[in-house]
């Protein structure tokens, strides 16, 4: 991989329109068939700073984000001195002619000549980075037209116009970048970040009601929810605070409603004793939490997956629960569709875990077989004995029959106190007791469905490297290098990180020389809900918490410390 | 009108005399008259003795947290037409904890009606000040006189253009129940906030000191006129004015949903051909 | 320890006086000289129900509750019938002449004789439990002076008639209840239960800000602040909800003063953010959690251990904290005496966990020596370098110079991101990493200071109990019990539940033949942490989660259950 | 007076042009009135774009969590008598999630000074309605315009017996520091309501709006009178007022505070004999 793939970063302020350059190049990049991973970098501030996006690229499959540059779009000249230092043997650095390029090859693009008005400035370093990446310039036409096309015609051609003329003078540079291979998929391929996905499948599966509030890097979920909510007749509303969001969310599910609510762990905490209600009440409720690094406000708009343990652990009292932790885009909108499910199927509070990290990135992604996709489990509406309906009846599965209020005779009574099966508040002892055991009973039904682990790799591998969420693509690429150093290594990703089923990998981690678990968090949450739940203790750990994503030189370099 | 047996009886865990008693059989007495049968009636409470009142009653409830009757009232009313939404709860879980949805609440304007039983105390914990308290009243845990000067929900509702604000008192079983009726008539975000007597723990707001200064406000009183609605919203002392206080008409939150929103949610299923379509947008 | 303890059971409605009796009557046998645990049963209702209060009494040493009674006190018909079958054999029954003994044994007492008013009937039952218990009469007199001397001697005298009437009545009663052997203790003893201890304990530490929100099984804490305010300077404020209550404390421990916050499960569950915040800004806060079983509202007035998980992950992202769970009222003084030491000391959230069972358990307690507590830490007013100060000094402990704002020209800047060490925002990620490490090494000296378990009994033991919190004393008899079976058994009391050192407790779990975990709760919660921390694995679990204290029958019927 | 200088500059992370750089130079403008030097000045903040300004002026700071600026105010203006206390914080953060707590600080009447900047948007998280977000007003997270009505912070401070509410303007940095320091000096709750423009998010209340429409309250006006007061509150449209809306008197909470509390609390130290004598009661 080292050699086929190259790493554009886009570098400026905020407000300069990196986003705006990096989304389009990335789309193009999507639609001429190469795979991309995109990781945005940016600051906890409107207007100045120095933000990046980074778009890996390549014909084959790429995983990861990388460090080293081999394209550096500068916005600015803040950009080329900081990241002067990352660019390897063959970089070429594109920037104004007004920027000083401290002597590194590139372009220096004549932006004022080539735009009739500085708002060009992005197109117009899209027809440079079109030529430098030998793409075909029908990708970024086609872009421009869809795009403008709101605005009329005058506007795409204007547009159209400096894309063609920045194009020619890029043509007619020296500074050739060596073109990558051509991909050899013709299919076509979805541009989706993490974010999009967890939205998409959420209303894949029937969401049909979503109560947030704001908060980075969640806030994208809401956003796409609300692009489609017109179409797919969906009920968005922003909470006054997050102990609305939850509980408002709780009422609607009661009610009928098929809710998602999207936040992050400082968000979240506060939802912790309606999660507890969820708990009691036995409502459906799916929880995305986009992670970001803690404790309390901390760097707000950078990655972390530091939350395991407080969504583990979330709510007074014991109650069951489950924890999907996606690895790519394809898995946030599989798992969350999964999520939606099983919250029903055990009416839970089930828990989607993402970070800031995946949130933001972009892969072309293989369209979903929607038609492919197993049915949902949803509550009944009505009953043929609504005298004798108990939305607590005690059952064998721990589950009861769920219906909705208003549709038949039956009254539907939910109570956050202990109460009897008829739903009302009790003090009877012993009815708590039977009540507990059949709350927790639907804890040995969320076991038995849970999703296995994926293995992926050499098997009986000299190295496994256990990882979880986000962390999936940068443990595979570290593999493939490793394998390439000739190591037997292998992969093993929780996509569901609670409950965990031991039988699903205690072999595999036993058949491998040494196993390390590789988080983005200080203490390695993951590892010590292992340890806990198995006693099974990893030869070593990795650990990322500075807020950027984990990538695979970091997993080498501390493999390399740990040896 | 449905007989008022429908709505069953119940044992209560309340002290004799509490004024909730009274208000629980002037809700069902307002039931009986809007003609709401129990299974098309929702009601959502927080915790506290007045939040216990959803189960003396034959409906569908939703007994949810302290201070959080508002959320899933507003969550439940958005997502389920087939129903009728109450939420009702304390002085303190609607005022004190539930503060911040209450002003939401407001601003939002979803219909539903709003029963707080205002004791003007924290009952089951034992008679801490509520919001409500008077300032300067003790109590075992304010021995020194509560410090804050007390909340007066109805003023503020006033002052937010709440569509419709009553004050009421748990004696008055007959008013109350007519005026339960006209909130939940009323479209948008109604506020009836109860005066009840809590016989063990509020020695100062008992019904005799509640008898002397409550009076029903008569035709004068002009609930469309906000001006003269502020001004008996502010009375609160020797007089107590009951009835309703203000009447406005402000948009409800429901004809601002987007119109493609199919509810009864429960009923709405994922439009496949519109996703798909979606996804392609994404190529 | 069976036949010398006489168990006292006083039941009837709430607002029937039971406790009044009760307390009466305990604080009697405390000052005659008697061991006493005090279990308060009761309904989250005002009026009517069911409630009782048991007095398990001893001149030796009592550690729990004991379902069976020996004295019955019933102030209502139905006492008699739902414990009727808790009766011993030597077991009476006393209750007014109206109430159907059902055949038992006892006295039916005439109460309307004996009583001018019947606010008077719970001096008279006084009168006739005096007589049955062989107690001398002072004891009774001076609690009756002392109670009723603020509403005059008219009062006291009406009082102390009612007494001597009905004490002389019971004398002329047949029924003879076998007095119990006198205690040779002389000394002084305090009569406390949990909550006393606990808000005793802080202000002898300094405690002088309060704010909470109430919410049983923790008021008591507050209320006893409250009552001794006046008298020790404290500011007690009851905030509009327990968001406000936690960041208010942390508002005004930044500000220079000494915090106590006490609160419940569902309370604890919206401070979750709080305490994220506490880690992030290291301002010391101490958060005394009483337990109730969960989830949600569960049942609001009974007991559980439910809530450590809920302390341990409590807030989002990693940083160290410290959680004591004392057994006694003896151990609520000393241990939140140290945990207001050990947050400032190591500027961080401390937690006490204590639950309803001790809450309400009232003892016989050996007053506390004053002269003798370890000296507090504080935070400085002042410094020298005004100019140079800076509130997160990397240090080698991790902790840093905390001064108190407004005392000096030095200015105290607090965030809730990550900051520089002058406390000011910052998105610098290497400053990031120096500062999570800093914080995490607070964790090493927390650890450094961690109470050691308490191991109790035979060396070597064939059985060992582990237990925490109040689980201590029925854990203690539990092995008595065992003891005098022949059974060698010791116990392990973890008083402090993190951070654990694995070293103090290891190699005594390893020197018992089998080793069981009693916690009151559904899932064992610190068995998995010892699991999670030490891999170590119990050889079983003695659970309880129906809302009772856990006794020593109760984990005698489980052990043989396991076996 | 203090220098300006003593409060130092600072780099913002604010966009160029924004309203809470005027803001920051108003109350540097003000504290070196009031005469206080930065460690005697005290300022927390929640979360938003807003809420960075105590970093950007020397001070003692607490900047904690999103919508909870006022809690750590009025727990540390309780402990420490120090120093002069203020809060600071966007209308997201303070009516929004932080509405519980304006609304018990309203009651509870702790003397310090909260400096709102109401720029009727969620800056920092990029636009989203706030509560002061007029109805109707499109976003990108409200396409469909916002629904609920907006919330008057003044009109509702006003109803509960704020002893000082103002309304400011950004762009009148002299008018507003003036503002300032009248709060700063009354006894009591002071609420500061600044109109703020966002020029990234917010393009409605812009500068030109705001510019044709705020008007300066005269002598004319008599804050002591309620009614006055009320009817000026509510002005928010075609015309808005500028300037001490309303002058109360009521107790700030201090005067209730037990006798025997030594304030400031960090140099108050346990008094053992007094504790040795109330265990000595527990015998
Ligand atoms: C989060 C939370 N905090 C506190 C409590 C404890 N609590 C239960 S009821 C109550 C007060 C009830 O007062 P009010 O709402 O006025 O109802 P009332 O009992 O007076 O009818 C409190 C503080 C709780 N259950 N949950
Ligand atoms: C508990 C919590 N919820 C949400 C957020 C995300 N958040 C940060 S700032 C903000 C809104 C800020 O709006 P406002 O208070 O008006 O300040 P402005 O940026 O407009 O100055 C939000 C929602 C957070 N940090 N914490
Ligand atoms: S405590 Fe007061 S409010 Fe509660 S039931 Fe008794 S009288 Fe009613
Ligand atoms: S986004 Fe708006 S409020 Fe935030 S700094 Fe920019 S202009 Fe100011
Ligand atoms: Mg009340
Ligand atoms: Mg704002």
């Amino acid at each position: 991989m080292p050699d086929t793939c190259v790493n554009i970063v886009i570098g400026g302020e905020a407000g300069q329109g990196l986003v705006t350059v990096g989304d389009f190049l990335a789309k193009a990049l999507v639609r001429a068939g190469y795979e991309i991973v995109v990781t945005q970098d940016y600051l906890s501030r409107i207007r100045g700073g120095h933000n990046t996006y980074a778009i890996r690229v390549s014909h084959e499959q790429v995983h990861g984000p990388r460090e080293s540059i081999d394209l550096l779009v500068a916005l600015d000249a803040q950009t080329v001195l900081m990241h002067r230092s990352d660019l390897t043997g063959r970089a070429m650095v594109l920037a104004d002619e007004s920027i000083d390029r401290l002597g590194h090859p590139g372009l220096s693009i004549p932006f004022k000549a080539l735009c009739p008005k500085p708002m060009f400035e992005n197109i117009a370093a899209l027809g440079v980075l079109a030529r430098m990446l030998c793409l075909d310039r029908k990708w970024f036409e086609d872009l421009i037209a869809e795009t403008f096309h709101k605005k009329g015609d005058e506007i795409v051609s204007a547009n159209l116009k400096v894309f063609a003329e920045a194009l020619a003078w890029a043509e007619t540079q020296q500074a050739g970048f060596s073109c990558m291979p051509a991909p050899e998929r013709t299919e076509k391929r979805l541009f989706l970040h993490g974010n999009d996905a967890i939205a998409l499948g959420a209303l894949a599966a029937g969401a049909n009601f979503c109560s947030y509030y704001p908060m980075t890097p969640s806030s994208s979920v809401a956003s796409t929810l609300i692009e489609h909510a017109q179409r797919m007749g969906m009920l968005v509303e922003q909470a006054e605070d997050e102990i609305a969001a939850i509980n408002m969310a709780l009422g609607a599910s009661y009610a009928g409603a098929r809710v998602v609510v999207p936040t992050s762990g400082g968000g979240f905490a506060l939802m912790v004793e309606g999660i507890s209600l969820a708990g009691m009440t036995e409502t459906p409720v799916v929880v995305v939490l986009a992670q970001r690094p803690g404790p309390a406000t901390g760097l707000p708009t950078r990655t972390e997956q530091g939350d395991l343990n407080l969504v583990l652990y979330a709510g007074h009292g014991d109650f069951p629960r489950a924890v999907f932790a996606p690895g790519t885009p394809e898995q946030c909108f599989e798992m969350t569709y999964r999520a939606m499910d099983q919250a029903e199927k055990w009416q839970s509070p089930v828990f989607v875990l993402t970070d800031q990290y995946l949130a933001d990135s972009y892969r072309a992604v293989t369209p979903f077989d929607l038609s492919a996709l197993p049915p949902v489990s949803a509550p009944d509406l009505t009953t043929d004995k609504p005298a004798g309906y108990e939305r607590y009846a005690v059952t064998e599965s721990g589950v009861s029959p769920r219906l909705v209020p208003g549709f038949g005779e039956h009254l539907v009574v939910l109570d956050s106190d202990e109460h009897t099966p008829d739903g009302h508040i009790t003090e009877d002892l012993d009815v708590r007791v039977r009540m507990v055991d059949k709350r927790m009973r639907k804890g040995l039904g969320l076991k038995e469905d849970v999703l296995p682990p994926i293995f992926t790799g050499d098997d009986a591998p000299d190295l496994l490297l256990a990882c979880w969420g986000s962390t999936f693509g940068p443990a595979l690429e570290t593999a493939q290098v490793l394998r390439q150093q000739g190591k037997k290594t292998a992969v093993l990703h929780f996509g569901q990180v609670y409950p965990l089923n031991p039988d699903q990998f205690l072999p595999l981690l036993a058949s491998a020389g040494r196993t390390v678990m590789v988080e983005g968090n200080y203490s390695c949450q993951l590892a010590a809900l292992i340890r806990q739940e198995t006693g099974y203790v990893f030869g070593a750990t990795v650990s990322r918490y500075d807020g950027l994503p984990v990538t695979a030189r970091h997993i080498l370099r501390q493999l390399e410390k740990a040896n | 009108m449905i007989p008022i047996e429908q709505y069953g009886t119940f044992e209560t865990a309340w002290c004799p005399g509490c004024g909730n008693i009274s208000i629980n059989k002037a809700l069902k007495k307002a039931l009986s008259i809007l003609d709401l049968p129990p299974h098309k009636v929702l009601i959502c409470s927080g915790i506290g003795q007045a939040a216990k009142s959803p189960h003396y009653l034959r409906c569908n409830c939703f007994n949810g947290l302290h201070g959080r009757s508002l959320p899933p009232a507003q969550g439940a009313a958005l997502a389920n037409t087939e129903v009728t939404v109450f939420a009702e709860s304390g002085d303190g879980c609607s005022y004190g904890e539930g503060g911040n949805h209450f002003l939401a609440a407001m601003r939002r304007n979803v219909t539903m009606s709003y029963l707080v039983h205002d004791n003007q105390v924290y009952g089951l914990t034992k008679g801490q000040a509520s919001p409500t308290t008077a300032q300067g009243q003790a109590t075992k845990f304010q021995p020194w006189g509560t410090p804050s000067m007390p909340f007066n929900p109805v003023a503020v509702a006033v002052t937010m253009d709440v569509p419709f604000v009553a004050r009421a008192y748990a004696a008055e079983v007959d008013h109350l129940a007519d005026i339960i009726v006209q909130a939940a008539r009323h479209p948008g975000f109604a506020l009836v906030d109860i005066l009840q007597p809590c016989v063990s723990f509020n020695k100062v707001n008992t019904y005799a000191w509640y008898k002397e200064r409550c009076y029903k406000l008569g035709q004068d009183h002009d609930p469309s006129d906000w001006q003269q609605a502020m001004h008996k919203a502010q009375e609160f002392g020797d007089r107590i004015p009951i009835g309703v206080i203000y009447k406005g008409s402000r948009q409800p939150y429901e004809q601002r949903i987007v119109s493609s929103v199919r509810r009864p949610l429960a009923t709405s299923k994922p439009d496949m051909a519109a996703l798909a379509d979606i996804l392609e947008g994404y190529a």
